[in-house]
């Protein structure tokens, strides 16, 4: 099965893309698509500790189990606030 | 009203959508962009959004809002792209026929856009960009699990 | 900038008067007159200033603010004589690098506005005409005697 | 000596002027320059429990000893909030 992957703002610029097609296997999980997705793009590892993930426009955790055709989202922090506490390369 | 815009936000327009015959008190909040950030001066700065997303997020939190103060409406503009240092980036107002209302509903409006909605924010300074953010501000999930542990 | 105006009051222009470039956020509070008050259906309004008092009043007003809150810049104007029902009757604009100190600098002086600042509303309604006021918004001196008593 | 008293909304209203000159002795307190409003202007008494006083604009009691050349405001409930409360006639 296949998920549409989004990226936005630090994960736009360090995927080098706006959205991809992922196939990814019957089950899979957000944090598994996430492992895929830092080999495809290894610069975004060092994001890891900053991303959340929307599925389908709703905020998710890593654990969410992947359908066919979902809406992937990569969300860095957002605008709110400073950059403490988020460590990234 | 809703919107996500690209180019100068309508102070008067975002008013008016709220402006209703019963409201005697609206409260604005104006965000601006400003010439400094942690000790950096700032150029200029870009904000980029989950278009579908941010909306949506808007949506909620305007509902959750009028669920918390029945009597309030609300509007709320954010701006995309480039935005000039000086010139607003988000207008929320909300009208009520009381003040506390509309003080307490725009606040709540304001914070929570900041911490949950889809919007970036690349700061250019001397010297670099960056984006801005901060993981306590995007909602953990109880199952957070560091992808390096 | 603090001011008492005839017709209409220019929006902009208050907000206008605390812009500067360290300000990243700024609230502002809008009054305006409603087509009801206390089961009343009202026809129009007349706002009336002990004008010299009420500058001097909202001068302090403004210099306790920034006292309190010292990053706050704060514009007032009110508007005097007849408001169309709809139209704004007051605006305060606060501006502030943050905006937990522009959202409670803006509350405190739409507050203490309409407790002590000497300008008084006169409602119009079908059947008669009554001047808004309440014998607590008006600071009572502690050796207040009842002039009948 | 004379002090000048300025009347405002329902006050100017119910003394039918804005202003005038007012003969009071020397060392007379607000409560006695009040009597003698309410004798000139007997409609001002209804609004007793309702009226604060300013002394060259700074709100004060009536226990205040007045001097030559005072302005005196007679400052009725300002437009803030509802009627409850000042008793009226």
């Amino acid at each position: 099965m296949r998920v549409l992957v989004r990226y936005f703002a630090a994960a736009r610029e360090r995927s080098g893309t706006t959205e991809e097609w992922i196939e990814v296997e019957e089950s899979a999980t957000l944090a598994g698509l996430w492992s895929l997705l830092v080999q495809r793009h290894p610069a975004l590892a060092g994001l890891g500790s900053c991303i959340s993930f929307a599925v389908n426009r709703e905020y998710t955790d890593r654990l969410h189990t992947l359908r066919d055709g979902d809406e992937v989202a990569l969300i860095p922090p957002v605008s709110g606030g400073s950059t403490g506490g988020c460590i990234h390369d | 009203m809703i919107e996500l815009v690209q180019g100068k936000i309508d102070l008067e327009r975002v008013i008016a959508a709220v402006s209703h015959p019963g409201a005697g008190a609206t409260v604005i909040f104006v965000g601006t962009t400003r010439d400094h950030n942690e000790g950096r001066e700032v150029i200029r700065l870009e904000y980029e959004a989950y278009e579908e997303m941010a909306i949506s997020e808007l949506q909620r939190l305007v509902l959750t809002a009028q669920t918390q103060w029945p009597e309030t409406r609300a509007a709320i503009a954010h701006r995309l792209g480039e935005v000039p240092l000086g010139e607003p980036s988000v207008v929320i107002a909300v009208s009520s026929p009381h003040r506390a209302q509309a003080f307490a509903a725009c606040r709540f409006l304001i914070d929570e856009l900041k911490k949950s909605v889809p919007i970036w924010k690349k700061e250019f300074f001397q010297g670099g960009e960056v984006w801005i953010g901060t993981q306590q501000g995007t909602p953990l999930p109880s199952s957070w699990v560091r992808p390096d542990s």
